[in-house]
């Protein structure tokens, strides 16, 4: 049990389900997985469990990490396919057209115990393009089919690994770089399971429903002193899962504080405020709503231009004086 | 009529498609249907020359059991498809969807396929039917499924370009043109990883070739040395587009060259041939040597999907836009079960009457199969929302629920 | 002017702006674009424009097919890449990394006159998995730096396919089956242009917002007499373009309504409804909101399936009924 | 101290990743290092005889201001990025973002991109800056977009790795590998269809062919006769990763000969044995004879992305996992710019004193560019909001608008 970070806490979680199952294979590109805890522990899996399983060495072709990987667990050996941050949907029509359909397509006889860990960058500056892209996972979601997690501490991750790695059918773990050391909190040494579809509640609140995932949820957590200190009660919810969406305890909440902020690094169109705020509209007539997200654009290189442009904490908490507005 | 005209030009749809003929030159085609022409009519018991690659086959290398076997199988492969097509053209049974004949193609299938274990795997595309048969797909469930009626492979799911079953290592038929090279890549390593020795075939047209995930696939067998065998199965056509004037390659295996593996083509109208060349590979493959990129040289006598150009009673489909006549005609003089038929009483190891009683015998299951499948149960319109998941369902979201 | 299919209508804007631009080109893969109109007037492009700049030979590769045709935009020569209907993501990743990203990543210097003809099948029984899908058009609007369109008849698809032809700026066109011969509406012969980004009211009315485009809007045009009959006053709209999305046309008419049903082919979850209903959830607080569309399943084939499952013209009835009651 | 491990040792930014080292031999790589190092020794006005590749070039055959300006480009190349890694290990003037530098590839991008015409297209990739400046992209806007200035290439939009001068035939560089190939192919159709004889080149490393667009790039090429080159900058590795564990071709330009096109491996190290495998690339390219397929078979003198192993004044980087400090050193020994240098003296091109002339000049040059980007202004934070269409802004949702 220590303040581990989230990569260590995946691996920890992949090194169980590995010594448990004698077939369980990673294919990944040129990131070996190794890491260490505070305590100076180490996990390499490929020394460990050798160049089959987890070969350390292969080509720059996420298609091939993903297709084949979905061809190794089409033959009943469960598969996990790591792809790099930048390509979030390099793979898409294959998971699309194949990885989600085959269990429907089929009948039912088409297994698919895939986990798609999908590194993800973030808004960070200097990067620009295609480095530093968020929201992707709204993409997945919207995919028949397909499972989609979105950890934003190194518990959650190594919870949902498990949970992942335990399922029957394809699920996407995005791992975004503010989540790796984003919300410091103590992991166990011994495997656990947080089912996919549970969200957290990280602070109760009468006030203001914020809702956000991931990095969002990072700044989310960065924000609530304020908030506090500025007499709102805001109750913080995480879905941590986007498919299954956990939407009672979201809809429950805003029944209760009558407002709904969503905050999402993803953009503003189509992202997943649009999904949580459709739903809850739905649900809950007469409550007021409000996004902040990253603008529809792609993002930015210069620092002064992203930075800007990130829903982060200071930017939670001046949306939420607005939603508090009469 | 005029309406009709513009619609049956050009519709999204491309399965009703018709392009017009392109005009381009059918001499590759034609030179090669010529070569095979000329070759195979020399039937003897010591050689049997298979055209276009250079590789002769004897009678005498095979048991009786695996020679019958095959004309049973192709037999089968044919009789099924061609049954369907006579109900289509029927009209009978209300059958609908897509459906993509193999008929000309059967030595491909069976030639490779024949060459394997039940527990290898295969990976087939949208003209698939011959290779489930070949892997030995169940005829009921095949035809059920043809039906969309519960008892399908599918469950009425998938209808005919999805038939799939993972029992019989069949990893599926797929409606989209490539990702079977990556599927095959993948089963073969886990085979890899399993320590078994089982072998893991792609299926593609000669319009596969030219889709990243053939190269991905074919490429990632050769670094890892994957049991992976590529069958590009060049019949000429994508739709209505001619072959050459899609790749720049003649034959579509050279690409091996480029990758460092082996590769041969092969006159696929002769299962006795593609069946030599196949053996080749998965012995390379059990050993760990490598996939093998195989193309055969083969023809679909009918159209790309559907009906157009068919008549009952009739083999081929006639008078297209896109092909000559005459090119279908010398194809079909190049068929490959009377050709294996002619063998093997040539060669008396079967006797015509033999013979017949193998069509007989297959006749019988295919309409057995028609029967089981007209007598099944339509699907129930609330399954269409199971297996997204496993074990659990979707919600029916088509409906507001306030 | 005659009662031409969309495919014609399309092919009569690309014939005129070929017809002036003398490098237009268009990719496409195994469909030569050749149409007639009931008087039997043929176009054939190919025949029209040859070899070069309407290629009627190549390979299935819808990559070559988008990229090239990025390369063939980015050099000055306007392009369009026509893709069949069961690739409508196989090159998504360059659609979203490159095409949507390059004018901005690029400070402004790449421009992008291509446009992405996307045929897409839509519900239709006997396909299954790959070949009826629907919904797409929402993962692109997802994507900054596109444009995306979705004519639900010929006479739409003539003047939007001629506006995203002399739009600076990349436009996916999603044509869907259904709305080939959709609503049947008499197609001027001379060029016109739909500006991109204008919603067309179908119908007004008082009682009830109804928004769909596509194969939706067609499934809401048959439902509209029933409607009446039932003494429903619904107000439709077909917002046609998702990005930019007109939204202010809606939320006036919810304004007046109270009641806002979205109807779409698309899924469930992450889908256009989402997007309408949350940005007018967010200005018109206390309106009543409802959404028909296919279930969050891949369609399969079997026609009881899928027709059960598709959001059809007494689909519209029942949902509409059910946003009445109080 | 241990957080701080874990970190480095994994995250998911790869760019400062080291994975340990895969314990794989460099056999291949230094034994051609070797064979660069034996025949480049010899220098002589008659005949240069560039290894690896089995081409010899002359002195002769090349004007003086061809042979300087490729020095001179060269020096340029290296001597700004050498610059900006000076600043960026000073920690000056508050540098951030990804930085890929060409530093020992000068031969490779200049040697190519000397054989073209202003009007002709590049396509480059993440390890671009050389590219660039080769084809003829100006300094000063180089180094204000590195400094993420308004009067930066890309507006402060892009930074280092995204520079792009449309009105120099510059497509850009790209930080996903791959599409490169497609771009280039298809400004190589657009060329044909404005009836021009551009060409038009994509830069990729050797991590890049393993990637369906570049097979897609190639093939097309191929297929249509596009005046379209690919250049397989091949230094030895993917970030950590060594090439032989990655393709099984030892040559990469081997693919060529399964696509049937034209295909050579060139020594990188040598710009004039680049350039003249290059110059019969755009000949056939300008001829109508369609694609060519080169590998310039070169190395990174410095580390993958960043700093790391790097030293003020210390050219190469050394004691990275990944490699070997005397891998490091035998390619260093083949560094391009001094071993032109060389011949240009001991041929009597230029003499000691024009060629520290020319050293002198270059560095104003890139002096000047870094003062100008300093004093350049930052961008608005407000613009990220432009250029996603032409002509308008979108919408700042960051903030909830109530
Ligand atoms: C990726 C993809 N693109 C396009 C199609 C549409 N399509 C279905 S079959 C076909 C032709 C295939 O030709 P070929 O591979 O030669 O196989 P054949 O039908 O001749 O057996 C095409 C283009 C598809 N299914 N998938
Ligand atoms: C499609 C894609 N996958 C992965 C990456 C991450 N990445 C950036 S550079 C690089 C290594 C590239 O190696 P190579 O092509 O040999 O070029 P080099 O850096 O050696 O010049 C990788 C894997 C990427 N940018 N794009
Ligand atoms: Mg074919
Ligand atoms: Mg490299």
């Amino acid at each position: 049990m220590s303040n581990k970070n989230s990569t260590y806490a995946i691996l920890e979680a992949i090194q169980h389900e590995m010594r448990n199952d004698p077939h369980l294979t990673m294919l990944y590109e040129y990131q070996r997985p190794v890491a260490a805890d505070p305590l100076g522990n180490v996990i390499d899996l490929y020394k460990e469990f050798g160049d089959l399983r987890i070969p350390d060495w292969g080509p720059i072709d996420e298609e091939w990490l993903l297709g084949g990987a979905a061809g190794i667990a089409m033959t009943g050996v469960r598969a996990i396919s790591h792809l790099p941050s930048m390509t979030t949907v390099r793979c898409f029509e294959l998971v699309f057209n194949q990885v989600g359909k085959l269990r429907h397509m089929t009948g039912g006889q088409v297994n698919m115990p895939l986990v798609v860990w999908q590194d993800a960058s973030g808004r960070r500056p200097g990067s620009a393009g295609q480095h530093a892209d968020a929201g992707q996972e709204a993409l997945y979601a919207a995919i028949p089919g397909v499972k989609v997690v979105i950890p934003a501490n190194a518990y959650d991750a190594k919870g949902l690994f498990t949970a992942a790695l335990r399922d029957p059918d394809p699920v996407i773990f995005f791992q975004y770089g503010a989540a790796i050391n984003g919300v410091q909190i103590d992991v166990p040494d011994d495997p656990y399971v947080i089912p996919l579809g549970e969200a957290a509640i990280r602070q109760e609140g009468t006030d203001l429903t914020i809702v956000g995932y991931g990095p969002a949820a990072v700044e989310i957590n960065k924000a609530a002193p304020d908030l506090k200190s500025f007499g709102i009660s805001a109750e913080i919810i995480d879905p941590r899962t986007l498919k299954p969406l956990p939407i009672d305890p979201i809809i429950a909440s805003v029944r209760k504080t009558g407002r709904l902020l969503v905050v999402d690094h993803g953009h503003e169109s189509h992202g997943t405020a649009s999904e949580i705020i459709a739903r809850v509209a739905m649900a809950v007539p007469g409550a007021k709503f409000g996004r902040s997200t990253f603008p529809d654009a792609p993002p930015p290189g210069a620092r002064e231009m992203i930075a800007w442009m990130t829903p982060d904490a200071p930017k939670v908490v001046e949306a939420s004086k607005k939603m508090m507005q009469p | 009529m005029h309406e009709d005209k513009s619609e049956t030009v050009m519709t999204p749809d491309e399965e009703t498609k018709r392009p017009a003929r392109g005009g381009v030159s059918r001499r590759n085609f034609l030179q090669f249907a010529g070569a095979v022409g000329a070759t195979t009519a020399f039937v003897s018991k010591a050689r049997v020359a298979s055209a276009g690659n250079g590789w002769t086959t004897s009678l005498d290398d095979f048991p009786k059991e695996k020679l019958v076997g095959m004309y049973r199988t192709m037999l089968k492969s044919r009789t099924w498809e061609d049954t369907f097509k006579e109900l289509f053209l029927a009209g009978k049974d209300g059958l609908y969807g897509a459906f993509h004949m193999s008929i000309g193609m059967e030595a491909s299938s069976v030639g490779t396929i024949s060459a394997l274990r039940e527990d290898d795997y295969i990976a087939s595309n949208h003209r698939g039917h011959s290779h489930l048969i070949a892997k030995g797909g169940d005829l009921n469930k095949m035809s059920a499924e043809l039906f969309f009626k519960q008892t399908g492979y599918n469950k009425g799911f998938g209808g005919s370009m999805h038939i799939t079953d993972v029992s019989k290592g069949i990893l599926g038929m797929n409606g989209i043109i490539g990702p079977q090279y990556l599927f095959a890549a993948g089963a073969g390593y886990s085979a890899k990883v399993r320590g078994t020795d089982q072998v893991a075939v792609a299926f593609g047209g000669d319009g596969s070739v030219n889709n990243g995930w053939y190269y991905s696939g074919l490429r990632n067998a050769a670094l890892y040395k994957l049991p992976m065998i590529a069958i590009v199965e060049n019949n000429g056509y994508q739709i209505a587009m001619p072959q050459e004037r899609t790749n720049n390659l003649r034959n579509l295996s050279d690409l091996g060259a480029g990758l460092d593996i082996a590769y041969e083509t092969v006159n696929g109208m002769d299962v006795l041939a593609v069946h030599t060349v196949m053996q080749r590979a998965v012995a390379r493959a059990r050993a760990g040597e490598g996939p093998t990129l195989i193309e055969t040289k083969t023809y679909r006598f009918m159209d790309h999907s559907g009906l157009a150009g068919a008549k009952p009673g009739v083999l081929g489909a006639f008078g297209l836009p896109y092909r000559s006549d005459s090119e279908v005609r010398a194809w079909i003089a190049e068929d490959p079960i009377p050709k294996l038929r002619r063998q093997l009483i040539a060669n008396d190891i079967i006797t015509d009457a033999e013979a017949d009683q193998v069509v007989a015998e297959v006749k019988q299951l295919v309409d057995d199969s028609i029967e089981f499948a007209r007598s099944s149960p339509l699907t129930i319109p609330e399954a269409g929302l199971e297996n997204v998941f496993a074990g659990t369902s979707v919600a029916a979201s088509q409906f507001v629920g306030i």
